[in-house]
């Protein structure tokens, strides 16, 4: 049976919200009542529960089965933390009550920025951005008004991003009018301080870098790196994307980093949902700690306030990133994982995800092409297509073989720097068991490759609610909502 | 620990497998002086029940909204969100994806997304919707840069009306990417002259209907002026629940319509997570930014959907896209679009009404209060009060008697001289005792 | 890919609770502690996670599609009910509190049985009941102590119960010692009053009828029925099971009813849960209202008391029947439901759920046979397999062919009374499109039967998570546990 | 109304469809004087805004065991259950399925039973367990029947250390089947002689451990002695975390097992729902009462279960069958297995130390109270306590002071001489700080 869109069996006057009809007021509307009608399919209850639950169906989910998407860290999502986000004392409070009436909330924001400034060695955090790439958003426009501050606007407007960056770090610097200049990766898919020496100048605002990088390895000169750019009057942006393979091992303000963003949904465990919401405090050096965006927390005697609005006094010249104090409902679930954890669980967990991936890539490196060798890699294992050269079978084929096995795929085709990229993250959440089945599966497979089985792959997915969908058709005639289909002429009877 | 699947014994075969003895061989490339030799300075592992302890006592330090009479808007509402909606969002399938990178299994997900599009598009009367921002106020930044892009043209001009969060975020935005904002004086009673400020150079207005003050704006007379100029009319809305009561901002002439969504399906939760809407003429498709979801058919012929229009975005133009954003507000649409789908027309254009008649009710009870002045000529759901003293002072003071009486204007806008004005909202939530204990604590407090 | 049963890949040293180990105490077991191993495995919380959501995959609910299961009544389960149950204050509440502490839970309580003694016209209630087979149990047991109470246990010891009646009703019956004597039903499927009398006399303890009678059909001549047995001096008992078609429209008080029991998970809409918790309260006739069981509550001068003990002075010789006071979690969700719809809603549900039955049988008459002719049913609708015969294609093959089209089967060779029965109960909670989709499906199979298309029944389902399963050997080879495999040597490597 | 989905428009073509005019021609069978001619004198639909308000407002009203320190026991306990327990137990697939007759679709129930059964089984050292009874008292009452069965003696003895609910169970049952119950007085300290009461003419002695005293009872003599002379002996229990940490009575000769399983997975919810756990000897497994998941094959040879042995109940056998039972308490035997799959052995093991430590701080706190004395030699997390003044009286002035201390024993036993009795139970949500208030509110009421 196929699920029908909501338009297609919903009708505008069926409800599933039951309200009285209120008495009749003289309106207050002036003249700007709505004539038209609005179209709204409306469904009962149980229409309602039935759609959604056979939509859900369609899905894949951590829930259900691996989801070894590198670079995206699909670990387990605690209920506890659905639990304690939907706690009336932290999900029905609004934004704007008066100070008194939130002194827990204020606490819980305050208690979360103390983790994320403890684990990172930084001095300083801002809660407020909604996801990674807002959380990119705020640290470099902390770096654009640091410069601003030195008076350095009109010359120092480079940022150095390495080709294996997420696209997003040199979307935020386009975004806010720096420009992008592009750092080549050595062979072994780390970046080299002397390249980055060579970029550097008065001219840099910044380096943006991803570390562990997006290749799954950490950028063993970091440091050195660091040094380089600060040595040229730059700052150094980490996007701390994958800041979960190190969490209790290392400290990025140690590192040299002068602002990262963390991706709450990632490391913390906060739930995907599907593409959202995310969650992307950024923590700050001392040396960027005072162009923070605002609100922030502040505890003067005990009490906790909201400070929303920059004192005329105040360094900052950085608003607002968004309407209120952040993703609230998120702040929530991660200080339950953290508190779950507890600093040595933490540990672990960065440990295992270590582990798990490092496992992976030795069980597969005898099949599989490794593009930087078969050496230690952090949470993450990346393969190129070298091995598939010839088969007949692409990256993308492999991906949606992967499918027919009840498996969802790794990432593909990212990062650009490698051909035909496949990374894989099982993340900490994986048990032995399952990665040995997920292992023997995709073995299986390449034996498949190897003995000619081409259509397997080239015909996948056979046994997904749908078979290979049309992406390009989808682009050429863009459909973006359903419309009324036109009224046929009735047969005369 | 709970949820870390390895056995020390697991994690010993592993390691063999792997060929190291330890586990920190494979942390090697972290230079060793940078390798924490102890744990974090933090508290250790805690069992679920003490974490319910440790949370559960900071949540009740807090006032819920649903406690106490409750009269708080200013871009967020609190309105009743049904069990179906928190039951259905909550589905692994739906809270554990992933953005549907793989189509052929993410179905669910697409499929209401294009729901989600098409509702957005009706309700604001517009083409095209996206499948949502992080919410209304970066929405809004966003139909700014957009217009910018449509237009080539760099300025963009506020109304006084537009809620002061959102207009010190397109102003953060526009000044980062060196843009002009042209941000107009606070506009209490909705009499400023926006027409004045439309010229050729301009390539948006942005307009807010409902205002931040509760008022009703016909945007006809501003969409023509700045359609003769080239410009396009950006309209922005926080109260979602007025689409059902009030003309679409669509039929009114807008060209990019941005707004709140949270008051439909969402918690308030101190701010978040919430649901940006965003929609705008076909024409403008390939500038808009956002994820997209489209209908195609798969290799059987099936009807199918995919994120499409990527072109767009960051992982392929990268420094060229146009908009940094890679997330959406994924689980937020979904309890969007239930809850829409629940109300359905008929649902929806009730729940208007009775917000509205909850406000006229409450309005005229409070203008009977001595001292007390309501501002507004129009309003949906929320309007201005001038009060006989500081608001901030009244609001604290109504607190200490259990009711949370609304928004100090001061708070939004210190030093604007608009102390004494307080915004109150009133919705479904609110009853006749409710209005009742209002007006009580209010003449107490005076 | 295959789930494993949790003795097959959790291991007893994997935890999926987190706690502290106790400092050590002086133990007071006295020398009672537990010396071997008890076998348990346990699975990290993500694994548990996965492995109950898989196995959720596997099953089939009213949320997923229509379940036409007659006399099972699986209408829409409302979340709001779910949410209530939780509500700390009724799910967090010990029974043996003191009442002071309780008063909103006996509240409750008392509200619910108002509402089913209005809803049925009877003057008494007991909750305690655990389901509709223990509800019998009450019921009976009330006349059992009745006809004691009357000096005639000796004597008056024979149930009448029809043919078409539940299992529960004659395993009841002798349960506490009744001898069960069977009434046969007249050709149009109901009971005759003659049949009645003939059987009725000075022997008779009580009549055990359902009504609507598990054909679907209204026993007519009810109040006749309740006469002869009242003039034999027994009583009446109804099986409430499918009060849900008169809720609104009739009430059983004023049929002539004695006793009778409400599934509050049929008619009232508390989950099936996969088969239960049910929740069964009896309601009673004044002739048995003092021979309910223990517990029931009280309001004295605004204030609620629970009567857990018989007074010496009392009537009632019939003690305990469960431990506490029955299903509150079931008494929330039922009084949510019928708070939600309120007696208008109550009434048109039932007037639904007959439409809905009668539109099904409408559309469906032609093709398929109805015993009793094309008259109008109650909630329910019964086919017989007469327009199977000579097809090679049975009753159970058709219902496994509906699996293959996405469809839960009706409910089948229930009652007994007709040859290969299936009996089809939409509920209120399906729209005309559900049952459109529905009809044109069995149309649709009842045609393929037609064109002798055998194999895709016989065979059926193809489409399921398994094909036909052997329930002979089930039962033959009974496997009701896992146990250990046995070790097999390791070969020589 | 949402949950109705037709409309008038619906009814109408169908009706016409039917080929009647208006729905009541089609309750025609229901004698015309007998029809309704209004609604019942009941309230009219309210929203579920309301519905939660009025439920809310009688929620509110009860003292709810996490809000305060909680000690009661006797029979029910307060367990902190994971919040995995019921996200899983909440997904439609489990929660909106029926009885698993059609096991092809109903894999995911069948299975869980199975293991479900399995775990039973091994917890109470017994070769087979069912797939649930109503609760812990129906369980004991369905064990007596069984042994009936099984030995052909209609006359079960009942240790004095029984809980009195499921005493009375016990009793009203048999007195209704025509059985013998010989119930021992109350036994305190468990001193009573059972094997005294022991002769050919007895299908079972049933014995409880931990007793509702809190004792623990060795089961070995009286197994030996009811064996001797062809009787059964039928353990119960009413806390199952205590299987944790004592020996099971399979271990001590038991040969049917009921018991209550709340305490794993599942909340107080005021007396029910609950689950009642039943196991026993292989070779009694056709006379066992409820419902059983069995392995088998489908038609391509692949493992499946279905519900199996079914001649044994009433939908065959009817007034023959074993029992009239045909619900189980499916949901709550999920509940039970997943928090069991959670704990697993080390965890279950931990928790009974937890509970057990928790008992003895307790019990040594307590037995500090001047005029307070702990009856209890041994006990697992229950034990009783002799006051020197009525119980029940206690019990209310300390609820007055905010502490649930437990069940006065005359509330289970009133007239037998015990009024100064109470029963106390610890559990591993009790803290140090929740034991200090008890003795501090004790110390104060006495």
């Amino acid at each position: 049976q196929e699920e029908p869109l909501i338009f297609e069996f919903g009708r505008t006057d069926v409800i599933g919200v039951d309200l009285d009809e209120p008495a009749p007021v003289a309106d207050r509307l002036g003249g700007l009542k709505r004539k038209d009608t609005i179209g709204l399919p409306g469904l009962s209850e149980p229409e309602a529960m039935r759609h959604y639950v056979r939509l859900s169906q369609k899905n894949y989910g951590i829930d259900t089965g691996l989801f070894p998407l590198g670079s995206c860290t699909m670990k387990h999502n605690p209920r506890l933390n659905e639990r304690m986000a939907r706690l009336p004392g932290f999900a029905d409070i609004h934004p704007l009550q008066p100070a008194s009436t939130v002194q827990g909330a204020l606490a819980l924001m305050d208690e979360l920025a103390h983790w994320l400034k403890e684990l990172t060695g930084m001095p300083a955090v801002t809660l407020s951005p909604k996801a990674g790439a807002h959380g990119e958003l705020a640290g470099m426009a902390a770096i654009k008004a640091a410069i601003a501050a030195r008076g350095e606007t009109a010359t120092r407007n480079v940022v150095l991003v390495p080709d294996s960056a997420h696209g997003t770090n040199p979307a935020t610097a386009a975004l806010i009018g720096f420009t992008v200049k592009a750092v080549p990766a050595r062979e072994d898919g780390t970046v080299d301080p002397a390249e980055v020496a060579k970029l550097a100048g008065p001219d840099t605002a910044a380096i943006m870098l991803t570390n562990p990088n997006t290749c799954g390895l950490f950028e063993r000169d970091v440091v050195e790196i660091a040094r380089v750019i600060h040595e040229a009057g730059g700052y150094f942006y980490c996007d701390g994307a994958n800041f979960n393979a190190i969490v209790g091992k290392a400290r990025p303000g140690d590192l040299g980093v002068d602002a990262m963003h963390i991706n709450l949904h990632k490391t913390f465990s906060t739930p995907h949902g599907g593409g959202g919401p995310g969650a992307g405090p950024v923590v700050l050096s001392d040396r960027l700690a005072a162009f923070a965006p605002l609100p922030y927390v502040r505890l003067d005697d005990g009490r906790f306030s909201l400070v929303e609005h920059a004192a005329v006094s105040d360094q900052s010249p950085l608003g607002r990133l968004t309407a209120f104090h952040g993703q609230m409902g998120m702040f929530v679930r991660a200080l339950a994982f953290m508190l779950s954890h507890g600093a040595d669980g933490l540990k672990q967990a960065s440990e295992d995800a270590v582990l798990n991936a490092n496992y992976v890539r030795a069980c597969l490196a005898d099949l599989m092409s490794l593009p930087f060798g078969n050496r230690a890699c952090m949470h993450e294992v990346l393969f190129d297509d070298a091995w598939l050269k010839g088969t007949g079978v692409t990256t993308l084929d492999f991906a949606k073989a992967m499918i027919d096995e009840g498996y969802h795929p790794m990432t593909v085709y990212f990062p650009l720097v490698v051909h035909g990229a496949m990374l894989i993250e099982p993340t900490e959440s994986e048990s032995k068991a399952s990665l040995d089945l997920f292992i023997a599966t995709l073995r299986d497979l390449a034996f498949a490759v190897r003995d000619g089985d081409t259509a397997r792959f080239t015909g996948a997915p056979y046994h997904a609610p749908r078979r290979r969908l049309d992406e390009t058709r989808a682009a050429r005639q863009p459909v973006l909502r359903w419309t009324a289909p036109a009224p046929v002429a009735e047969a005369a009877e | 620990m709970r949820y870390l699947p390895l056995t020390d014994a697991d994690r010993r075969e592993m390691l063999a497998r792997i060929g190291v003895a330890t586990v920190d061989e494979l942390f090697t490339d972290i230079p060793e002086r940078m390798r924490m030799a102890a744990p974090a300075d933090l508290p250790r592992a805690k069992g679920e029940m003490e974490v319910e302890r440790h949370l559960g006592a900071m949540a009740a330090r807090n006032v819920s909204a649903s406690s106490v009479p409750f009269f708080i808007g200013a871009g967020a509402y609190k309105h009743h969100v049904p069990a179906t909606v928190d039951h259905l969002i909550q589905r692994s399938e739906f809270l554990t994806s992933y953005t549907p990178y793989q189509p052929e299994i993410a179905q669910g997900t697409l499929q209401y997304l294009f729901e989600f599009q098409t509702q957005v598009a009706m309700l604001t009367g517009m083409e095209v919707a996206n499948a949502s921002m992080y919410d209304g106020s970066t929405a809004a930044a966003e139909a700014v840069l957009m217009a910018h892009r449509v237009t080539r043209r760099r300025k963009a001009v506020l109304s006084g009306g537009i809620h002061p969060h959102y207009a010190e975020v397109m102003t953060t935005l526009s000044d980062l990417a060196g843009d002009e904002v042209v941000r107009l004086p606070p506009d209490v009673t909705a009499t400023e002259d926006l027409l004045a400020a439309i010229d050729d150079s301009v390539s948006c207005v942005v307009v807010q209907t409902p205002d931040v003050f509760g008022n009703l704006r016909d945007l006809r007379a501003v969409a023509d002026k700045a359609h003769a100029h080239g410009a396009l009319l950006v309209a922005v809305f926080t109260e979602a629940v007025s689409l059902g009561l009030v003309e679409a901002p669509g039929a009114m002439g807008a060209d990019i319509v941005a707004g709140e969504g949270q008051s439909i399906g969402n918690a308030l939760s101190f701010g978040g997570p919430y649901v940006g809407l965003f929609a705008t003429r076909q024409k403008f498709v390939r500038q808009m930014p956002g994820r997209l979801a489209g209908e195609t058919v798969d290799a059987d012929g099936r009807r199918g959907f995919v994120l499409t229009l990527s072109t767009r975005e960051q992982h392929i133009r990268r420094d060229k896209a146009t908009s940094n954003i890679c997330t959406n507000s994924g689980l937020c649409c979904l309890a969007f679009t239930i809850h829409m789908s629940l109300l359905g027309e008929s649902g929806l254009t009730r729940l208007a009404r009775v917000n509205h008649a909850n406000a006229v009710k409450l309005a005229e009870a409070l203008a009977a209060v001595p001292g007390v002045k309501v501002l507004n000529e129009t309003f949906f759901n929320e309007f201005t009060l001038r009060l006989p003293k500081p608001a901030a002072a009244v609001v604290e003071a109504m607190a200490d008697h259990h009711v949370l009486a609304g928004v100090p204007v001061p708070r939004l806008l210190p030093g604007a001289g608009l102390d004494d004005l307080l915004l109150v909202a009133s919705t479904e939530v609110n009853t006749d005792a409710d209005r009742a204990a209002f007006v009580a604590a209010l003449t107490e407090v005076l």
